[in-house]
């Protein structure tokens, strides 16, 4: 099923996509790997910025730009800076007893095998993509859809959001020791 | 009009979110720095979304991208919480490796 | 108007102790002994009443009241049968009964709760004529276990003896054995025949060609059972003696006269059964044999003058038992009503002889009453007589009778029979001799107390000796009219031959030597010798045995009632706690799972991801892939 | 007019009850339980005269569950043994003082409610929820006012409401396995589902487990004697009165119609285990020292007798049953009584410590005499009736059961003259006893009425059950 690509005669499409998707488990792998956190951050970045990329491949372009504003942007610039707050670097990270490395290499081994294996065993995907035309992606159409469609989920979302924002205050204030 | 998906197959993308996907499980499995497997929830979840992209393409249907975006919401509060949590585990624990989370032991 | 008079007959009594168990006390003693003994008159007049139209007409009346157990195949109704059988017995139980009631007045006026004593006595008659009357088994039963409470509520009268409590209690539940038993043989009659009624019952098994021999026998070795359970039979005998705790008229009446004669009754109700199945005869009269004779031996040395009279009883209704066995019903229901009426005599004297002795009953206490107590002494020797079998008096006849039919079907039936006799004759002698002869024995106190008894209670002796003496005209040898009476209940009796030969006259003088070396034995023994049975501490031999009943009781004890009661307290001590705590097993296993279960929540997030993963792995590869 | 009303009454009386404050409670719930049994007497009329009583309206529509109730003859004559003894139940209490009594006598025509309600439904589910609702208040009534040691109390206590919910549990699965073979939970249709024979085995050994640990039968009696010993003396009634009959109730109802193939394929054995009940539950009477106990232990080997009647499938055997369920229910709470009214005087309850009663009250005697005697079933009582017809079914399949079982008149004797005897005769007790007073003596006359009354004229019993058990035979042998 695995096509091999054919680099030969790839075009230019498809050598993007190989060296994005590289990018991506390359990064991804050294976020989990890297001992400091902070590489673990800037590698995190890297990675979801490719992943942008492939955002920008599949054409889903407001998509790519609220990724890379919101992941990149807001979400990696939290990480980093609880990391630096909380001032972690490679001395602190404890030792892991073999055992546990080994649970996790068995289990990631054993969950890739039985996804992999269930996509294989899976119907066969249409060799065809037919395309109809139709503009479904523009953020004229992505804004109807979720003005429309989908505005009390859209404004729930909202709610969450503030919701959120007033928790992780609540949260991060200095308690006040009440005897 | 020419599909991208002609030309990279949707399966490829399918098995990117699945290593994606399981490096993050490994991840988190494989660390005990409570950040760290905070950023490989944030790797899995991306490499759902990503997969919601990509068959959005493949459906021709703006839903799926709707769904990301509905989940990039989800994502950020879930960070800014889980993010205020762990400082404030930090600061009254003074570490936030997970082994030494252990209030739950029955 | 049959109707009415039944139940004349059957509540009399019943409102006689409603009266006095609810107002006797404010009534009054004497009043309430009278109440009690009018209630009885009334039902004997009834009952002379019925005997009236029942001579006149012989038709049986049937009387059906209401419906009462609706069983699948048939329904049982609550109703009388009022044939020359009930109504024999009918005649001497309230006969006997309104005696003993008149006699009661008199003997019970010491006790505070006389009129206790006679509601008791007016239930016990009104759970008699219901035994008497039903017409149907069940309706016999209620009786059949009504007269068992009474029986257990007046021996147990003086209920602050524990010990007369104990007899009590061992009559009622010796009486219960054998109530299983009739009960398992109305069970296979009802199976069988479905009906209980004795008139449809003796249609359905005279008329009917293919009986099942297995389970007719079956039904009538269960009715015996129950007749021994109420008529003192071996094995169900000793509760018989032990009853004689219950104050003395109602060892006369339950003990002597009447309700031990149920079982009997119940026997010669259904003789239509018996008569076919001759295994279960030959047990019955084989039983009764035996009985007779073990009881005789005990009798010969028990030194409680109502014990002894309490031998006598069994002995006797061991005989009675015999000429069931032997099929002469007719000869049995004789020796009933002449055993009732001087055995009720005996009793009653020696009641008499109890009070004016303040309550003694040794008979090595007593000794030459025969002066101060001569109605009392002359009616207990024509009891005496009559029992021993001597020529005219009534026991007489009725004993030779048994021992005549026993004569011509089985030679040591008779025997047994004829030794038995004996043995009568010679205790009955040593109990008179004893008692009234020679010197007072007893201490001087009692001396100066000795009297005769007031009239109300040697009326009674008097008309029971009266009909003592000539109870036995009614069957006379030859010329019964008891048997012509009995005919419509007893079919075969029409057919019977009744003829006086050589071999019946020779077998009458045995018999009647017999008695006379009897009497002649206790003579030489108790007045020629002079001698006075030791104490008990003396006794030895096997006089020790008979002394001891030949140990049946403490046999019991060791094999029934100790096994009964290591059982419960094995099942109480080891069983209840072994069961209960499996139940608390249970909950402890569960605990322990749940403390081991406990430490998998060890609280570490690495294991609960580590867990959930392959779970997750678990779920995905079951949903998707094992298809 | 329809069965309903019965439970509207009892369910509102318990509101009231409570709403009623302590002082009023006794005479509130009085009220309304007498109120419960004249309404259930009014139906029964209605009944006789062929009106349609029965109420059904649809309640939960998915899973299809029906608010159905069903009075039949048999459901009746048990309404009516409910309704009757919660309202002598009641008015027994009356010489005791309780605390917070709004509760308990609230809780007690709840209970009656629930138990009314277990008799009535024909809804599986619905005949579940009352069954086990039935089980809230006697465990609070019982931990709450019970005597002796409360830790001690607590366990018995604990350990009946764990058991008897497990074994319920069981008729639970059963139910939900029917509800998907049939797709309702009436009876009429659970009654139609035909099922293979290994299903019926597991179906009825489910409805077995939960009517074995509730009547109880042995070996699942060991909850009994201590709860009834810990319990107050009107939990105690409430128990072995009426509760323990919705065990065998529903063994007719539920049980054997529903698996008639089971049933007749194993009756020897159940019939098996109920006599042993019989004989074991004598047997372990003969040495109690706790009047309550010894009571205990005779009510095993009654019911150990009416569930062999049950099982042998003959009407006989149903009616027998049916017949000493009733007569049982009003003849145990008459004994618990006593023994409350001797606890009331001596404040024991050990047999040894009593005695010579007899002579210092002899009405009180004479009662006890008599319920003692009705509960050795003797002739001319109720018991009689029923123990009789039992035995005769008994007979039917066995003439060995017949006799095995029937050791109970002798045992049953033996056990019960003898506690009478250590208990009341002997000689006059040193501590005074009062003579009975008004309200118990109307209680106890209530019951011995009833008692010697339907000993000897039980025809209006007879005709109002045997119609429903007929049909319910009839759905027994649909099979065979």
């Amino acid at each position: 099923m695995i096509n091999i690509p054919d680099f030969a005669n790839a075009s230019a499409v498809q050598i993007i996509f190989c060296v994005l998707a590289f990018i991506t488990l390359l990064t991804a792998f050294l976020t989990i790997y890297s001992r400091n956190p902070i590489h673990s951050a800037i590698y995190l970045v890297i990675c979801f910025f490719s992943i942008a990329g492939h955002y920008f491949l599949l054409n889903a372009q407001f998509l790519a730009i609220v990724h890379i504003i919101v992941y990149s942007g807001a979400i990696m610039i939290l990480f980093l800076f609880t990391i630096m707050l909380m001032n972690l670097n490679e001395k602190k990270e404890v030792h892991r007893p073999r055992i546990t490395r080994l649970g996790a290499i068995v289990s990631f081994v054993l969950i890739s095998l039985i996804l992999i294996a269930i996509f294989i065993n899976s119907k066969p995907i249409v060799g065809e993509y037919t395309s109809t035309g139709e503009d479904y992606q523009s953020i004229k159409v992505l804004g109807k859809v979720l003005l429309n469609e989908y505005m009390v989920p859209f404004e729930f979302a909202s709610v969450l959001l503030l919701v959120a924002m007033i928790g992780s205050v609540l949260l991060s204030k200095k308690e006040k020791l009440e005897k | 009009m020419n599909n991208i998906l002609n030309q990279i197959g949707i399966e490829n993308y399918i098995f990117l979110s699945v290593i994606l996907f399981c490096i993050g499980v490994f991840g988190v499995l494989y660390r005990r720095n409570a950040i760290i497997v905070f950023m490989s929830i944030e790797i899995m979840l991306n490499a759902v979304s990503l997969l919601f992209v990509a068959f959005s393409t493949y459906h021709q249907d703006a839903e799926g991208q709707v769904f990301v975006f509905f989940s990039m919401a989800v994502a950020a509060a879930e960070v800014a919480v889980g993010l205020a949590i762990l400082v404030s585990i930090f600061r009254n624990v003074g570490s936030i490796t997970i082994d030494n989370l252990k209030n739950l032991k029955g | 108007m049959n109707t009415n008079l039944s139940l004349l007959l059957l509540l009399a009594p019943f409102l006689g102790f409603l009266i006095n168990i609810f107002f006797g006390k404010s009534l009054g003693k004497t009043v309430a002994g009278i109440i009690g003994t009018l209630t009885v008159a009334v039902s004997f007049a009834v009952s002379l009443y019925f005997f009236g139209q029942i001579t006149a007409s012989k038709e049986p009346i049937q009387i059906q009241l209401f419906d009462w157990i609706q069983i699948s195949n048939f329904k049982v109704d609550f109703g009388f049968l009022l044939d020359q059988l009930s109504i024999l017995w009918l005649l001497f139980v309230t006969g006997i009964g309104s005696l003993i009631h008149l006699y009661s007045i008199s003997y019970m006026h010491d006790d505070e709760k006389m009129h206790t004593f006679f509601a008791y006595l007016n239930l016990f008659v009104f759970f008699m004529i219901t035994l008497v009357i039903g017409s149907n088994l069940l309706v016999m039963f209620i009786g059949w276990e009504g007269v068992g409470l009474c029986s257990y509520l007046l021996i147990g009268f003086w209920y602050k003896n524990q010990e007369f409590n104990d007899a009590a209690k061992k009559a009622f539940i010796m009486n219960r054995i054998g109530d299983l038993g009739l009960l398992i043989g109305i069970f296979i009659l009802g199976m069988l025949f479905n009906t209980l009624d004795f008139s449809t019952l003796k249609i359905g098994i005279s008329g009917a060609t293919d009986l099942n021999m297995y389970w007719l026998s079956a039904a009538a070795f269960a009715l015996f059972i129950g007749a021994c359970g109420k008529s003192a039979q071996i094995p169900l005998y000793t509760w018989l003696p032990d009853a004689m705790a219950g104050p003395t008229p109602v060892s006369a009446l339950i003990h002597a006269a009447t309700m031990v004669t149920a079982g009997i009754f119940m026997i010669t109700r259904m003789n239509f059964l018996f008569d076919l199945t001759p295994d279960v005869q030959s047990i019955i009269a084989v039983v009764g044999a035996i009985t007779a004779l073990v009881a005789a031996t005990i009798g010969l040395v028990q030194n409680d003058i109502k014990k002894v009279l309490a031998y006598s009883t069994v002995s006797q209704l061991g005989l009675m038992f015999l000429a069931l066995g032997l099929g002469a019903y007719e000869v049995a229901v004789f020796h009933v009503i002449t055993h009732a009426f001087f055995k009720a005599c005996l009793f009653l004297g020696s009641g008499s002889v109890i009070h004016a002795l303040g309550g003694e009953q040794d008979m090595r206490n007593m000794g030459g009453l025969k002066k101060a107590m001569p109605i009392t002494f002359g009616t207990m020797l024509i009891a005496s007589l009559a029992i021993s079998g001597v020529p005219l008096f009534s026991g007489f006849f009725s004993k030779d009778e048994i021992l005549l039919v026993a004569f011509h079907s089985n030679i040591p039936l008779w025997l047994i029979g004829s030794i038995a006799s004996i043995m009568t004759a010679f205790y009955m002698f040593r109990l008179m001799f004893l008692t009234f002869f020679k010197e007072f024995r007893g201490t001087a106190e009692q001396k100066h107390h000795l009297h005769e008894s007031p009239s109300l209670i040697t009326l009674p002796l008097i008309v029971l000796a009266i009909l003592a003496t000539v109870g036995g005209l009614i069957s006379l040898p030859g010329n019964s009219w008891l048997n012509e009476y009995l005919t419509p209940i007893l079919p075969k009796l029409a057919t019977a031959a009744h003829h006086l030969g050589t071999t019946e006259y020779i077998l009458m003088a045995i018999a009647v030597v017999g008695g006379l070396i009897g009497i002649g034995l206790a003579y030489a023994k108790y007045i020629k010798q002079d001698s006075i049975p030791a104490e008990d501490a003396a006794i030895t031999g096997f006089s020790k045995v008979l002394y001891n009943k030949y140990y049946v009781d403490e046999f019991y004890d060791a094999i029934i009632v100790k096994p009964i009661n290591v059982l419960s307290g094995f099942f109480r001590d080891t069983i209840e706690t072994s069961l209960s705590s499996l139940v608390f097993g249970l909950g402890k296993v569960t605990n322990e799972i749940s403390f081991q279960g406990k430490k998998l929540q060890s609280g570490s997030i690495g294991l609960y991801l580590f867990a959930f993963v392959i779970g997750l792995c678990a779920i995905i590869s079951y949903l998707f892939l094992a298809q | 007019m329809n069965v309903s009303l019965i439970l509207i009454i009892l369910f509102v009386g318990a509101l009231v009850t409570f709403l009623a404050g302590d002082k009023l409670a006794s005479k509130v719930a009085l009220f309304f339980g007498l109120a419960a049994a004249g309404c259930s007497i009014v139906l029964l009329n209605h009944f006789n005269l062929g009106e349609n009583i029965s109420f059904i309206s649809q309640w939960i529509s998915k899973p299809n569950v029906s608010f159905a109730l069903k009075a039949d003859g048999l459901s009746l004559a048990m309404v009516l043994l409910t309704t009757v003894l919660t309202a002598i139940i009641t008015f027994s209490s009356f010489g005791n003082d309780y605390k917070n009594a709004k509760s308990f006598y609230a809780l007690i025509l709840f209970m009656s409610f629930a138990m009314v309600g277990t008799f009535l439904a024909s809804d599986g589910l619905l005949y579940y929820i009352f069954w086990e609702l039935s089980l809230i208040p006697i465990y609070f009534i019982a931990l709450v006012w019970g005597n002796g040691d409360v830790e001690e109390r607590r366990k018995a206590v604990v350990k009946f409401f764990i058991y008897t919910l497990a074994g319920s549990l069981f008729m639970l699965i059963a139910f939900v396995y029917l509800y998907q073979k049939a797709g309702s939970f009436l009876i009429e249709d659970l009654y139609k589902v035909t099922l293979s024979a290994t299903e019926q085995f597991w179906i009825f050994l489910a409805f077995f487990l939960a009517y074995a640990i509730k009547i109880p039968l042995i070996p699942f009696h060991t909850w009994q004697a201590n709860v009834y010993q810990k319990a107050p003396t009107v939990g105690t009634m409430l128990l072995s009165g009426i509760m323990l009959k919705m065990g065998l109730y529903s063994i007719i109802r539920w049980q054997l119609p529903i698996t008639p193939l089971a049933a007749s394929e194993y009756k020897y054995i159940f019939i098996a285990i109920g006599i042993a009940g019989v004989i074991y539950g004598s047997i372990v009477a003969l040495r109690q020292k706790d009047l309550k106990k010894l009571l205990a232990y005779s009510s095993l080997a009654h019911v150990g007798l009416i569930a062999a009647g049950t099982y042998t499938l003959t009407l006989d055997g149903l009616r027998g049953a049916v017949l000493q369920m009733i007569a049982h229910g009003f003849v145990v709470v008459g004994l618990f009584y006593t023994a409350e009214i001797i606890y009331r005087r001596y404040e024991t309850r050990v047999i040894a410590e009593m005695g010579g009663i007899r002579s210092q009250t002899p009405k009180f005697t004479s009662m006890f005499l008599i319920l003692v005697m009705a509960s050795i079933s003797l002739p001319a009582t109720f018991n009689f009736v029923g123990e009789f017809t039992v035995l005769y079914s008994l007979s039917q399949v066995n003439v060995w059961f017949a006799i095995l079982g029937g050791t109970t008149i002798i045992l049953g004797a033996y056990y019960m003259l003898r506690m009478f005897q250590h208990s009341m005769l002997g000689e006059t007790n040193s501590k005074v006893f009062a003579d009975v007073s008004m309200n118990e003596g109307i209680t106890l006359v209530a019951i011995i009425a009833v008692l010697l009354f339907f000993g000897m004229y039980p025809k209006p019993i007879i005709d109002l059950i045997t119609p429903s058990l007929e049909e319910i035979l009839n759905q027994i042998n649909r099979i065979n």
